[in-house]
């Protein structure tokens, strides 16, 4: 397994993106519930991080919190995001939207609705140079052709003119990135970009991702439940379970000695790192209802560790050496097991 | 009612080829401004006007189409007039275009004509003419709704007598032949004898000015009228079917005579009621089981309850009736009352009836007519419910006229099983012979059934003249409730005019056929 | 490596807040492997939204008297008296009188129980008639493509070019009056509109993968149409049909406007408002009264009809929350269990 | 575009043919002018003298063939009840329903775009809530009860506005616009606004948003287009309604339009009209199918690029 060592760059003090003690509400039916609990996280230009975990535990509506997509239901009950470090949960609805694309940008996944199915890629692609930068349709156009071509799209000029429906999944998806990248953000956040794909094209795009990051320095928030695409391209992780981050660390550190049961549960379950023979395991049960977190550590449920302490009190994600930190009363029995 | 000559407008294809263009042409940039919408101010009628909403659009306008109602209102007396007119009060017969008229020998009439009268294009009126409009309404191929109407089968032979004189000579002796002809409007000899004319000419106190298809017909004053100038310069038809439209049109000051109003919107600032001239009545089919057997019969018209429906359904408007003609037509019989229900001995007939193997279980269609009369559907609700309770079976159906008519009319439709048809029957004529004559003969066409005996009275009847005429109808209006019982009598109608504060006019009976605009004076307030 | 058991599969939707939905229905089915923690409780989400809570007590109570009615009444809708004419509501006449009386003087509300009866037994049988007509041949049609497809369409303009009430008056003159006739002409005029509705969508189906993949492994077109096109056509298809209700009876009632709609002594709605519009200086309730019956109906049958929607689809069921957007917030983990 | 018109354009001749067909036969089902056209006491040899004079005495087979005869020749005969051209009664009448249908699908569409979207933006929000509930009422009100109580209360009561009539300027025009609109209005308001909600949640709206794109341009650039689709089809079938169904709003209006003379010449039996009446709406409802499918093709790529139906 080969880990890219996180090339802290010369500006690295000040992080790109930082979260911190980020929440989110949700507001159902049956009362409001907490989707993301209280989490931190920060990434520096040119490293990308890993937000790891099942679906359902909060790392896409994380992204849209950071992002500021958030469906109407859903609202950032507190915390901050700062990005270049302005705190963007307090700038203004107009402030904030010039952000969106220079500043900070995001890559979906499922190319095919995310991109519009009635407006041709060219003008799709040309659009945030008409936002931003105030291009005519014309020199738009031939922005969206270039940044075609940046992507790999053979005959740019022609396809400009094509429709969402007429590309394969992989293309679709480097139209998706080359818009996301148009106007070379210091953020990017990639929502699973390689979760429709076959494995290949996963491969090409986790490729142009990494090609399009070293281009324009950007930080890269690459959200994920495949354990190999973290391990083959993240800098760092922040694993997360019931809307809360259990474990971070560089990920070569994180996955060589996992500081959680959850970390480890997951490490388990990939077929490479059981020895032939041997049965897979998978994490047993499954994450708690939102509405019925447990009162201490949410893991306490399906953790193979669990004793009394854990049903009474929450742990809180403890430094464990100088990068790392676990959310575990007994990460460090864990770290020696 | 084309002559059978086909081809008679030979423009139809070009102009329907022009009109598809400006359709196409004009579509797009004109949705201000509805088609055929003229620019006379908001109510349409301006200064002087006189405006009339009628319930429908009249077919057409040609005065030997006068007795079909909406042509009537806006044709009859007011563009065109008849040689004599009867009174719709006194039902005497007053003279008109006529000045004078007798009889020369049994089957000849002699009638003086009135000197000095003009069609509105400018032509004296002549005996030529009158001969030419009794000839048309009866010869032509025009099918003039009056033909068949007054006249029937009569052979007519019309002959002039100078400018001012003409005869007329029937097969056979008729004494009523000026009543007859007080239903045909004298029109031009320059009129069209092939196909019936859109925009007649007349000697009345009014010519059309303008017809505007679908939204409204102005007249305008015939300045060179004989007789005494009307009030209104002009005039302006507007047609709206729905009652309440019609009222709220005469409360908004958009009109000042509609016809029909519905009681519930009548108040005593717009509408006026008059005695209409129609009767209601259930005709009985007596040629089919159970309606064969006169105890059944003549249950239903005991355990119908005339008074509660003139009273609730009609609201007052009607007075229960025991025969087919109103008071003022000859041959009402005063003596015939319409009787209180009674329940009891309507179910005892019945009973009676079906003890002797009647079946009174059998279905009855109660066939009415929509928009008959205001609230004829509650009407024969009541009256289905009503003759339930006797243990008939009755099932209500609901037509339209041409579907009503059908059942009206002989031929009756076959396989419909006995039928109690809700009828309206109005005699313009005021004559009981025209009503016993369609409705009481064995063979009458809309009479189902009768008896030799009645057959007998009535062609004797026709026969008479005066007061002996007078009783030996009514004798055969009594023997129809006894002896027939054909006809379960509702009620004499009574119309509501629409008429607005600002107008003076007083309706009679003849009002719903023709309505004179030459009797409407303004109001002492000046109309606004 | 691969993804772990319990992540989503390929074709997994949206990222944003409806797959975590924390609602107590089940989960979205990305993550089906897992048990559905407990059943679905249609009730509950109805319960959490009041409007369609009101809805379905409006319509039960319309189905109640529909069915019950005749049996409750006896003859009360049918029973005259002229002598109580036009009584106004009042709490003076009993229950009967309860909502006055009519020109005959019978009951309004047993009349509208009647009605009610009627109505609904030419309203829901033309819908349903014309939806199962209608949605099979446009789906059929949508299917196949080609000259199929053209020939139905031609068919579906014929009918629309037809006035419905020419049909109405044959219906009513020629034949015998039934509310059988009305419905079968209510039913021939709305096919069309499912008709094209269904092939729209049939057709947009037929280009995706799914139906190819169903095709080339020999299904039968309608085995096909069955199983994959029908599912996806058929909540548009019931929304079309909940408008249509509303449609039918308002037309029911026009029908009768022109005198050649249900006949007496036979009662709808419709035919009341009818009827009773001459009154509405004098009498306002005779036609108020069934218009509201009308409205309400109509507007409650929607209103279901949009609820069901969302909640059947698990991708839209979170907006059935939103009404209780700012509850009190629960705090972390202390969520009642 | 071209070829797809034209193919559309001869693909209706037949289907048209059946119109003709249908309403001939049906027409004639509904029994006899004879009566109704002449008076109560004609002899039956007066009444098959005017059914020989019409060719109402032939077989319907014969009076068929004859009729398509003439329709070939672009006679479409005369009326029975004026004894006008049908096809003259028919162009008369058209424009005036067609105005009306226009200029209320024109509101009804601009209107239930706004609304729509405005109630979409914050699905179940108060506003929200308000407008499907209105919406859905105005959906579902009789068309004649409301023209009823607009003459009552506007005309009458308020008095500002004339009962009916055509004759004046733009006021004439409030009652039956507002009468033919109601329903239009109230259900594509509810088709817009469930557009706008699914194509608003659609994930390209949250990469638009994700761009920067202002709300203005992801209301109406991004969401309103895919949201297009559908409105489009329930307004042409709605439109279609309109030029076949204006007939409440004609008859108590006194609108001069196609749908009150067709419901005259239906009551009248006066065929020649109903058939010429029937065959020009269904001319403009074909014409008017084939426009709402060029409008998808122009919204659609994907429609554009298979097969044109």
């Amino acid at each position: 397994m080969t880990v890219p060592t996180p090339a802290a760059p010369p500006s690295g003090a000040e992080p790109a993106l930082e979260v911190e003690n980020l929440s989110v509400d949700l507001n159902t039916a049956s009362g409001t519930v907490r989707a993301v609990d209280g989490i931190s996280f920060a990434v520096r230009k040119g490293v990308t991080l890993a937000l790891l975990g099942e679906s359902g535990c909060g790392k896409s509506m994380t992204a849209l919190a950071v992002a500021g997509l958030l469906d109407p239901v859903a609202e950032v009950a507190e915390g901050a995001v700062r990005v270049g470090g302005t705190d963007v949960l307090r700038l203004g609805r107009a402030e904030r939207k010039r952000l969106a694309g220079p500043v900070l940008s995001i890559v979906f996944q499922d190319a095919l609705t995310a991109l519009n199915p009635v407006q041709t890629v060219g003008a799709q692609l040309g659009e945030p140079f008409r936002i931003h930068q105030g291009l005519s349709r014309r020199k738009a156009r031939e922005k969206a052709v270039e940044l075609m071509r940046t992507v790999g799209i053979p005959e740019p000029r022609a396809r400009a003119r094509s429709y969402p429906h007429q590309f394969s999944g992989g293309m679709r998806q480097r139209l998706l990135i080359a818009m996301a990248v148009a106007l070379g953000p210091d953020v990017l956040i990639a929502d699973e970009p390689t979760t429709a794909l076959d494995v290949t094209v996963q491969a090409q795009i986790m490729q142009l991702l990494a090609d399009l990051q070293a281009e324009h320095d950007m930080a890269v928030v690459l959200i994920t439940h495949d354990l190999a695409v973290v391990a083959e391209r993240a800098d760092n992780v922040a694993v997360m379970y019931a809307g809360t981050v259990v474990e971070t660390g560089p990920v070569h550190e994180v996955f060589a000695a996992p500081g959680h049961p959850y970390t480890r549960g997951l490490l388990d379950s990939v077929p490479e790192n059981v020895d032939r023979g041997q049965r897979l395991r998978s994490v047993p049960g499954s994450p708690p209802e939102l509405t019925a977190i447990p009162a201490g550590c949410v893991f306490q449920a399906r953790c193979p560790m669990a004793r009394d302490r854990c049903a009474e009190e929450r742990p809180a994600l403890t430094p464990a050496g100088p990068s790392r930190a676990a959310a575990c009363h007994f990460s460090e029995e864990l770290a020696s097991a | 009612m084309q002559p059978p000559a086909r081809p008679p407008l030979r423009g139809g294809r070009p102009r329907a080829l022009a009109a598809a263009a400006a359709l196409v042409a004009l579509t797009p940039i004109s949705a201000c401004a509805v088609a055929n919408s003229d620019d006379t101010g908001t109510t349409g009628g301006g200064e002087g006007t006189l405006r009339i909403v009628l319930a429908q659009e009249p077919p057409t306008l040609d005065p030997c189409d006068a007795s079909l109602t909406a042509t009537g209102a806006v044709v009859r007396s007011n563009i065109s007039e008849p040689l004599i007119e009867r009174d719709p009060t006194s039902g005497e017969l007053e003279p008109l275009l006529a000045t004078e008229w007798h009889r020369t020998d049994p089957t000849t009439w002699r009638l003086d004509l009135r000197s000095g009268v003009t069609f509105h294009d400018g032509q004296p009126f002549t005996a030529e003419d009158a001969a030419f409009s009794i000839d048309r309404a009866v010869h032509s191929d025009v099918a003039c709704n009056v033909d068949g109407y007054v006249f029937g089968g009569t052979e007519l032979d019309v002959q002039t007598d100078g400018a001012a004189a003409l005869t007329v000579t029937t097969a056979e002796p008729d004494p009523v032949l000026p009543l007859r002809l007080s239903f045909i409007e004298v029109v031009p000899r320059t009129t069209s004898t092939d196909a019936k004319v859109r925009t007649p000419v007349g000697t009345g106190p009014y010519a059309i000015d303008k017809w505007e298809t679908g939204v409204s017909i102005a007249l305008r004053r015939n300045d060179s009228y004989w007789g005494d100038a009307p009030a209104y310069p002009r005039a302006r038809y507007v047609w709206r079917s729905e009652p309440s439209v019609r009222a709220a049109m005469i409360d908004n000051g958009e009109a000042e005579l509609s016809a029909a109003l519905n009681p519930e919107d009548a108040t005593e600032d717009n509408s006026v009621a008059y005695p209409n001239n129609e009767t209601t009545a259930l005709r009985l089919d007596g040629t089919q089981p159970p309606l064969d057997d006169i105890r059944v019969r003549k249950a239903i018209g005991m355990v119908i309850d005339q008074g509660a429906i003139a009273d609730v359904l009609f609201a007052g408007l009607a007075d229960p009736a025991a025969q087919l003609v109103p008071d003022g037509v000859v041959g009402h019989n005063a003596d015939l009352r319409a009787a209180p229900p009674d329940f009891t001995a309507a179910r005892a007939l019945v009973a009676d009836a079906a003890d002797d193997g009647v079946p009174t279980g059998k279905r009855i269609s109660l066939i009415a007519r929509n928009g008959q009369f205001p609230r004829v559907s509650e009407t024969a609700e009541a009256l289905q419910y009503q003759m339930a309770r006797l243990g008939l079976n009755v099932r209500i159906q609901m037509t339209d006229s041409a579907a009503h008519l059908e059942y009206q009319l002989r031929p009756f439709p076959k396989g419909a099983g006995p039928v109690a048809l809700l009828i309206m029957h109005g005699n313009q004529t005021g004559d009981g012979a025209f009503t016993t004559s369609q409705y009481l003969l064995s063979d009458g066409p809309q009479s189902t059934f009768g008896t030799a005996a009645l057959d007998e009275r009535i062609a004797a009847a026709g026969a008479l003249s005066g007061d002996r005429r007078q009783d030996a109808f009514a004798a055969v209006f009594a023997a129809q409730n006894d002896d027939v019982a054909q006809y379960v009598h509702l009620a004499h109608m009574r119309g509501l005019l629409g008429r607005s504060a600002d107008v003076r006019y007083e309706p009679n009976s003849a009002t719903g056929d023709e309505l004179r605009l030459a009797d409407v004076r303004p109001a002492h307030r000046k109309g606004s | 490596m691969t993804a772990t058991p319990q992540d989503p599969g390929p074709t997994a939707q949206d990222p944003g807040p409806a797959p975590q939905d924390p609602g107590p229905a089940p989960q979205d089915p990305a993550a089906a492997p897992r048990p559905a923690p407990r059943p679905a409780r249609w009730w509950t989400l109805l319960g959490g939204d009041r409007f369609a809570a009101a809805a379905a007590v409006v319509l039960g109570l319309v189905l109640t008297a529909a069915l019950l009615g005749p049996v409750l009444l006896g003859d009360a809708a049918e029973r005259q008296d002229l002598r109580a004419s036009l009584r106004p509501p009042s709490l003076d006449h009993g229950v009967l009188g309860l909502l006055g009386t009519d020109v005959l003087g019978r009951s309004m509300l047993a009349r509208l129980i009647d009605a009610a009866g009627t109505t609904l037994s030419v309203a829901l049988p033309a819908v349903v008639c014309s939806l199962v007509i209608g949605s099979a041949i446009g789906m059929w049609a949508g299917y196949h493509g080609g000259l199929r497809e053209s020939a139905a369409m031609r068919v579906a303009d014929v009918i629309l070019s037809f006035p419905s009430l020419l049909l109405a008056v044959v219906a009513l003159y020629v034949f015998t009056p039934s509310v059988a006739n009305l419905v079968l002409i209510l039913a021939i005029t709305r096919i069309p509109v499912y008709l094209r509705t269904a092939r729209a969508e049939a057709a947009e189906l037929r280009s995706r993968l799914f139906v190819d993949a169903a095709r080339t492994f020999g299904a039968g077109s309608g085995a096909t149409i069955y199983r994959h096109i029908l599912p996806i056509t058929l909540p548009t298809l019931l929304t079309v049909a909940t408008v249509d209700f509303s449609f039918v009876m308002l037309t029911e009632s026009s029908l009768s406007f022109l005198g050649i709609g249900i006949q007496p002594p036979d009662v709808s709605w419709g035919l009341m408002v009818a009827q009773g519009r001459q009154y509405l200086q004098t009498a306002w309730w005779i036609a108020v009264l069934p218009g509201v019956a009308i409205v309400i109906t109509t507007v409650s049958a929607t209103i279901i009809a949009a609820w069901a929607r969302l909640a059947t689809d698990p991708a839209q069921r979170w907006r059935l929350t939103a009404p209780r957007a700012r509850r009190a917030r629960a705090n972390r983990g202390e969520t009642p269990s | 575009m071209v070829t797809f018109l034209r193919k559309r354009v001869v693909s209706s001749a037949i289907p048209l043919l059946f119109v003709v067909f249908g309403v001939f036969c049906l027409a004639r089902l509904t029994g006899d002018p004879v009566n109704l056209y002449l008076p109560l006491s004609a002899t039956p040899e007066q009444r098959a003298e005017f059914a020989a004079a019409n060719g109402l005495d032939q077989p319907v087979l014969v009076q068929l063939w004859d009729y398509l005869g003439q329709i070939a020749r672009l006679d479409f005969g005369e009326s029975l009840r004026t004894g006008q051209s049908a096809a003259e009664m028919v162009f008369a009448a058209f424009p005036a329903t067609l105005q009306l249908a226009a200029v209320t699908m024109l509101i009804a569409v601009a209107g239930a775009v706004l609304i729509g979207c405005a109630a979409a933006y914050r699905p179940n929000s108060p506003a929200d809530r308000v407008c499907s509930f209105l919406s859905m009422t105005a959906a579902s009100i009789p068309d004649f009860w409301f023209a009823i109580m607009g003459v009552l209360v506007f005309g009458v009561t308020l008095g500002w506005l004339p009962t009916s009539g055509v004759t004046g300027g733009a006021e004439v025009w409030v009652l039956p616009i507002a009468t033919l609109l109601i329903r239009p209005f109230g259900v594509l308001v509810q088709v817009v606004r469930g557009a706008m909600v699914a194509a608003l949640t659609a994930p390209y709206t949250r990469v638009a948003r994700s761009k920067g794109a202002s709300e203005k341009r992801v209301v109406f650039g991004h969401a309103l287009r895919n949201a297009a689709m559908p409105a489009l089809t329930v307004a042409g079938d709605l439109a279609i309604g309109l030029v076949n169904g204006a007939v409440v709003v004609e008859t108590i209006f006194g609108w001069p339009g196609i749908g009150k003379l067709m419901i005259d010449s239906v009551l009248q039996r006066d065929f020649a009209v109903l058939q010429a009446a029937v065959l020009l709406t269904a001319v403009t409802i074909f014409t008017l199918n084939i426009l709402i499918d060029a409008c998808y093709a122009l919204l659609d790529a994907r429609v554009r690029q298979a097969a044109p139906a």
